[in-house]
């Protein structure tokens, strides 16, 4: 399974942190957030977060895979 | 073990243990930044926050500028702690401590700290008002997104 | 009475009770620059330090430092306390705090202190390392007079 | 009386910080610096302190008389 991580905003519009998505092949960040675009559309602003795997910021066409954690990063405004 | 210089706390910051970390027998100056919960921004009156982190990446990318500051200026010493969680009026929300030989490099070096936590670390602020509240969504700390997150037009 | 936000002292500096005299409801931002006792100097070591100062004057000039921040940075909050007498590598020898709604400011205004200081405070350091002593005669630590004060050629 | 305070490298050329000198007539700063480097020659680099009048830099033409109290700041090296 993939972990899906959302936060700050995302997270309070599905109502929880993490979701666990099937993978697939040839899976890239981009493909993930399209599915959960189309399966969760309260999922607005998720167009504009910063995708990390692993932990790492990553590109649009960053592959992803079973065991790996992808997360959705809104602006951040620590500090 | 030492205690890590980048950390990630919902617990209040002790000033003086992140200063504590840096500070050595060739470091003259220590410059540190304390960033605390205004009440007043722009004539709306907050009431308290909260701070949420992705913890894990948060405390790697809290590194990252620790190397990156290291990289520019190499005889520097840094710790950086950001808490989490609700804070009140005045409550510290981070601390960074710079300690170089001379002082010119800890300044720059704190500054730089702080511009790039606003950039890169997965930290969320979450500011509540008399009439509200809101996911504080830019890190230049200038634009509050009702909808918690920039609209298009908002970053190009 | 509450205590003077611009002291010189002969005991050990608090860091923190220096940040407590400018924190408030309205500060968003504190920046503190401390100067410690550094071992190695161009690589000749010192042994310990010794500050002395015109104490009453010293006092009114750290006020007029934080008079000039105040008059730049209107909603600034400043304090400065500087030790005098023996101290010991890495021990405090000032510690400027500086409050301000927003970061830039404290930043800059605390980069201005420790400029200020350099130059108008009357506070004088004698260096001792291991092959010997002197007062240290220039503000910006960048010259050393072995006689103590600069000759005519140095400042002109 | 006027008293002359000596700071750092002066005081300890003169073995002292404090004296007390008589007050004349329109003695200013200046004068008072000349009036030390003949009395009190071993006060080397006195020529480049900065003189102060009752803890407030002062300059040459400033005016001393009895009771003031004037300090010779040599180059400071705090912070």
């Amino acid at each position: 399974m993939i972990r899906v991580l959302l936060f700050a905003e995302l997270e309070e519009r599905l109502g929880r942190r993490e979701l666990q998505l099937k993978p697939e092949n040839g899976l890239n960040v981009e493909g993930l957030r399209e599915r959960l675009i189309t399966d969760y559309p309260e999922l607005q602003g998720i167009e504009n977060a910063m995708p990390a795997v692993n932990e790492e910021y990553a590109r649009a066409d960053t592959k992803v895979s079973d065991g790996d954690t992808v997360a959705f990063i809104p602006p951040v405004s620590g500090g | 073990m030492t205690q890590s210089r980048f950390t990630i706390t919902d617990e209040a910051v002790d000033v003086t243990a992140v200063i504590d970390k840096v500070t050595h027998r060739n470091a003259g100056a220590v410059n540190t930044f304390i960033g605390t919960v205004r009440e007043m921004t722009k004539g709306k009156k907050t009431l308290y926050l909260k701070y949420d982190a992705y913890v894990p990446m948060a405390e790697k990318q809290l590194a990252r500028i620790g190397d990156e500051i290291v990289r520019d200026f190499p005889d520097a010493e840094v710790a950086i702690t950001h808490r989490i969680g609700e804070l009140d009026i005045s409550d510290i929300a981070v601390v960074i401590a710079v300690a170089t030989p001379h002082r010119a490099d800890a300044f720059e070096a704190s500054r730089f700290a702080i511009e790039r936590i606003k950039e890169i670390v997965p930290i969320w602020k979450k500011e509540h008002w008399e009439d509200g509240s809101s996911w504080i969504g830019d890190q230049r700390e200038t634009t509050a997104y009702p909808g918690g997150s920039p609209e298009k037009g908002d970053i190009e």
